[in-house]
């Protein structure tokens, strides 16, 4: 099993959301984040004062998965976040050692799903 | 588009150095202190319900857009205000031109507008409080370009618009025209504003909506409002205001005043009360959005009648007001597809319509300070007349609405960028953002 | 419950297209503009106070649950609106019927409520001044069973509550009622409402808080206000709006409005400096939901008595509302145990109850339009009349909530299920979320 | 700090219990009810300011200060109105006392302010509309000091300012001062409160500024507003109390107030739109927060202006408000590098400066109940009294403030400490937090 | 050491806080989230136009724990958070390879309790 | 490559954000979070009543890096956020197995940077 944790553009979810599906990856968790990247801000001017912000508003989802639905998992998000310009964020992807369904109790892969 | 808004700014600032265009000194005589307490009072309140307007826009828009919003609503404080007192006033309430299609120049730079009686109350007071008609009026359109219009081409459309639009319906109806425009002559009941505010506005905002076309996403990626006691803040603030809008229509403190304030009221809480309920019997919950909505229709609907209507009679317009508005937005314009973001259209346009009809049906010569009677008071001629000028109203504001945002499409574009709509208006036309997100 | 609103609705608009049933007209002599505007003004400054209860009440409860609040209070600007004219004020105002209990049935559906002087004002803007303390009168209950009450029940209970409870307390005290009920008549002093309005509502919320019982996790795992800066943008409209209340309670744009006016802006300001000082004294810090509290609490004590005390008496009222009402929430509440939730009681009903003994204490002839001495001027007997209408009014209000309340829970039910509580009122009852998360 | 409070408390208390100290009886001929009904309206308009201020200045800090913001703002409220009606009307509108340099203690526990006419309303109403005044100027101020000065040092500061820069210079322009100080019997032009208010705020500020010192990471790693939502609405009730501000300053319902009324409206839309402009050429874009903070410059400029320039005038005294305090924001504070958190210096005593001088050059006696021309007008001589009364205010104000808060940082300590300051005074000094994290 | 994520029922927070701290553990994170799951949200209408939210409220929690700790914590989580409907979520263990605590530099094993 | 979680005092994120610069780590991710630990929270006082809150504001950040890049940005962290009360945090760092910038579609080691 893996989690996978992306960092996209926040105005990309509901096409991530949407292609996800299509690839059969239903579960996911999502929170609002703000990253510093290559990215440069748009100007922000305050009384005057010109500020270039460095943390840019992002989103950040988080799935657990089985092995064999990383691929689809990555593709979906590559696909449906792609701008092609500067921001558009990176996917990680980590060990998961267990996953438990608090509802049933279920560990493991079956749980995951 | 700025260079043309400078170049009128600095004309008119120069102008302020000869000292010789003031007004004359004139006499208080004639001025009754109690309708001008009235008065200065009910002209603050018209113009609390601008920002009124801007958060209850504001709050149905994305957190991305916002500040876009509420700055389209203190633009609209700041420049129809300078419009309206240089030329503005006089094309609405000068002596005919054109035909009587609008006011002439004679109080340009408001010459002549000075500290005498018209009526009761100093004349520079009137026109103030008609000035703050002007600022809400082209405020109301907003909501329907809302989170995609590119501020440059705001401003021109709405500086147009006041002159071209709104100044001679109001001169139409209020301003004293006759011949074929004197919709007020030919004995059309218009307390308030429902042809010269809300049908003009909405109806123009229908035409936006066609020439803007649909945000990116529309109907089914558009999160749901961002905020909504900023809504509820804003409705409350026009239900508050709007007591000075429809019972400063009386232009004194008097019983029609009264009258006025107790028929707003009243139709505004039969409004609520029932799209609360339209809203249970068809979604199955009364919504607090829903009971919002219903009660701005209803202080439209109200509006021109609300000189004319028993309190009584204010119970029926209210009624109507939200199911017309109700069916307006859940069921037409579902079917025909448009995107008026925050439902203009259906709010002011539709209920404005219903408004002036029902002040053909309801009017009564019981109420102080009025003649006319209705079609339930015996006289249904006066719906023909309510009919025609809601018409004349609407082809009017229709047509120039329509091709004045074509010309400025074409000259400066009305939309903005892809990439700026989907960052949202607050960063990308006004670099800021409204809430921080860490601190 | 849907149904019953349903039919009452369907009546009730039927019977507007009968104009014959319309008011008569009348003669505008003997109003005064000056009063009219003053009296204009203060009804929309009363209106204002109930937004103004929804976003200090909506502040206070959990995010989930704001929308719920404010619902509420706009419900109770529609609906009790309606019920006013159609039968309301009748009841209030109307002549005595059952011995004096309620009014009669004169006026039912504005019948003789005319643009005739009532005093020096259009009797049609008395009815709605006064409609609009009948507005905010039941919304105050509201705070007592916050975030856990049905939505259908809450609008039964209102309903019921405003004629069963509120019209007849008016009537006893403002509405001319004569023998055993007639506070008024006995002489009892409540010049803007703390036995109608304070005294009854807050007693009532005691009853609600009874019935309903506690939130799930009172009082432990109850999380702190979402968002006190709505609290304190209602504190700050309930403030100005409270202008209107009790000058306007004076009927006129007099010196007695005058006083009203100082006095309440004085008692305010001691009770919020008041409280302040307790918090800095038994908690260490000064807070600012404390000092608004107090506030609150302050221009509840000057309700009754304002018509009354002089500035300088209106600083012992103000003084005394912030120490009881503190006693009563920090000491009381916690020791009987009962949830209250946004301490309607205690700042409602225990300060509204010093505000009227208070008047028996500092009222002084002094005061244009009042003849009457309090303790401190040599009148000790006042104090008694007083307390007996607190008490008359306590056991009234108390004893019929109660039992109004056992009875809706009975037929349907008056606290909603514990997983709709879980998730909050605002996606259960009214379907809506009031802030996105994301965007 | 407490403790003295504290003390001054009971006293004040204690003296309550004497009847004897009430006002005395008297007749209400003379009170005209329009006039009175504004009046009225207008103090209440002024109070409302204040908690737009406080949204105004609160949106605008950040997230963990808010309350500390309105906290502050509503201590305004409460303490300066007790000192107001026990000493400080008195020491601004008794007799002159120590030649001129204030007013006696005729009126000290309004001992002689009673329901008799002052002009045409009652002199209890007009201490009060005053009394409102007492209220915002010290609230002004705290903008320059805000998210790191200690509550306590705040109270005891806004107390003594109140009585010792308020009150003189209140008394030297309208209290009737003689000799050396009467600057208003010097024939200087402040219709409603240029020098008093806005100068002596502004310049109080800037002396807070250099005494308080640059907070925390000042000027790269401040975050930006939190929330500029609430800013707007706070700008908004700004501009709808600042009608009751000048235009009530007409102390009557005339054609005064309603020349004042247009003028503050029309400098206001004027300076708003000209920020907007020059944010347009500087940097780019139009930002809402520039629009808002032009308005209220455009807001203080007209304030000793209103009463003396014609609509057209205003529109002068309007475009320069925001070109001078734009200047003053964006070049000047930059070079020298001070620390006023919100501009207030920038925008009060900037643009009130401004204001104060273009009263003398647009002043015309065309505008009823004036005589005094400006330079525009053939009289260059009223610019050199405006000046002087600038210089006199700015000095005085300057000196005294820089003292008082020094001599408060001796005694008790002027800044928070580092670590509240990190945390957040809402948290460290008022133990609340303005909003839930998670629910 | 293991990483733990868990993502619950908002409005159980409070007794999974308290019954993590029954169990031994005190330390923990928490941060808003929305997820996606098999949990139909309640339908939202806004004038009149019914959607149905797919994204619901929910609260992610973290703890970094030393082995031994895995199970008192996901049995905490699982008792004080199960209301047996769908919705209840999910818990992620992942290996944890190095811990810090700031405040004093210590690492592994002491820094994580 | 490794994927860094640091939980630190929110006050502290622009001093941290500068030194992870200076060590050479420009992409990051940051939250809001709250967290339960040693601190105790201040007082605060509803209308009488006293709460000591147990979760305090805190921030969190995220940063996936090459194994060589894990001390200079634990170091950073630690030297720039720590002020020796408690309450300061802690580090997490994880494996991490897969890296994509979305952008790009490049991975592993090239991606990360
Ligand atoms: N190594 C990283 N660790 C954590 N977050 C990262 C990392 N790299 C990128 N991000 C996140 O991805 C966002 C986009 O990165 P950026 O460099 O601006 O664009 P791109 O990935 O297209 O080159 C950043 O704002 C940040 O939130
Ligand atoms: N594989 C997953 N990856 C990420 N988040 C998940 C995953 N599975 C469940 N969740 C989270 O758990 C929540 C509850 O899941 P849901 O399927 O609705 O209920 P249940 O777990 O009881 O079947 C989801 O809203 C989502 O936030
Ligand atoms: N084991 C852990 N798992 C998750 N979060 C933790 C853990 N330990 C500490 N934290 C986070 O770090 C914050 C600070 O911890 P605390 O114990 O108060 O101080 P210190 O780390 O200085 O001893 C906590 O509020 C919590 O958010």
């Amino acid at each position: 099993m893996k989690y996978i944790v992306a960092i996209i553009q926040s105005d990309k979810l509901d096409n991530v959301l949407d292609k996800l599906e299509d690839n059969g990856i239903h579960l996911v968790t999502v929170t609002n984040a703000v990253g510093r990247g290559r990215q440069k801000g748009e100007a922000e001017v305050y009384r005057g004062h010109k500020e270039i912000g460095t943390l840019l508003k992002k989103v950040k989802i988080e799935i657990g998965v089985n092995d064999d639905f990383v691929k689809p998992a990555v593709d979906a998000i590559i696909e449906a976040s792609k701008t092609g310009e500067i921001g558009d964020g990176k996917i990680f992807v980590m060990a998961l050692e267990e996953c438990h369904r608090i509802r049933t109790g279920e560990t493991g892969n079956e749980a995951i799903g | 588009m700025n260079t043309r808004i400078f170049l009128l700014f600095g004309i008119l600032f120069l102008s302020l150095l000869l000292p010789g265009t003031a007004l004359a000194a004139d006499q208080s005589e004639g001025i009754d202190t109690g309708d001008t307490a009235w008065m200065l009072v009910a002209s603050a309140f018209v113009l609390l319900m601008t920002p009124g307007l801007a958060f209850f826009y504001g709050g149905l828009v994305r957190r991305k857009n916002i500040l876009s919003v509420l700055m389209q609503c203190f633009m609209c404080m700041c420049l129809m205000t300078i419009l309206w007192v240089l030329v503005g006033y006089s094309l609405a309430f000068g002596d005919d031109m054109l035909g009587g299609l609008m006011g002439n120049f004679k109080y340009v730079g408001l010459k002549g507008v000075g500290y005498e009686a018209r009526g009761t109350i100093p004349h520079v007071l009137f026109m103030m409080f008609q000035g703050m008609f002007a600022i809400i009026t082209p405020a109301l359109i907003l909501g329907a370009f809302a989170e995609r219009m590119k501020f440059g081409a705001f401003c021109l459309f709405m500086a147009l618009w006041l002159l071209l639009v709104y100044c001679p319906v109001c001169h139409w109806v209020w301003g004293g025209a006759k011949g074929f425009f004197g919709l007020g002559g030919k004995g059309a009941l218009d307390f308030a504003g429902g042809t010269v505010v809300h049908i003009n506005a909405g109806v123009a905002a229908l035409a936006a909506a066609f020439v803007l076309g649909k945000r990116q996403g529309y109907p089914d990626k558009i999160s749901p409002p961002h905020n909504l006691p900023f809504a509820a803040l804003g409705a409350a603030l026009l239900w508050f205001g709007w007591f000075g809008f429809n019972a400063g229509s009386a232009l004194a403190s008097n019983a029609s005043a009264a009258n006025a304030f107790v028929g707003t009221h009243v139709a505004t809480a039969t409004a609520g009360l029932t799209w609360a309920i339209i809203d249970r019997i068809f979604t199955g919950k009364a919504t607090m959005l829903g009971m919002i909505t219903g009660a701005v229709a209803g202080l439209v609907a109200i509006t021109p009648a609300c000189g004319y209507v028993t309190p009584m009679g204010a119970i029926g317009v209210g009624f109507g007001a939200s199911v017309c508005a109700y069916f307006a937005i859940a069921v037409i314009k579902k079917r025909i597809g448009y995107d008026d973001s925050l439902d203009v259209f259906g709010v002011h346009g539709v209920a404005g319509m219903w408004g002036a009809v029902a002040a053909g049906l309801w009017a009564t010569s019981v109420v102080p300070g009025n003649d006319t009677n209705g079609l339930f008071y015996g006289n249904p001629s006066q719906v023909g007349i309510q009919v025609q000028a809601v018409i004349y109203t609407t082809i009017y504001s229709f047509v120039i609405s329509f091709v004045l945002l074509k010309i400025i499409d074409v000259i400066v574009g009305v939309r903005t960028d892809e990439n700026s709509e989907r960052m949202g208006l607050d960063l990308t036309d006004h670099a800021e953002n409204a809430y921080t997100i860490l601190e």
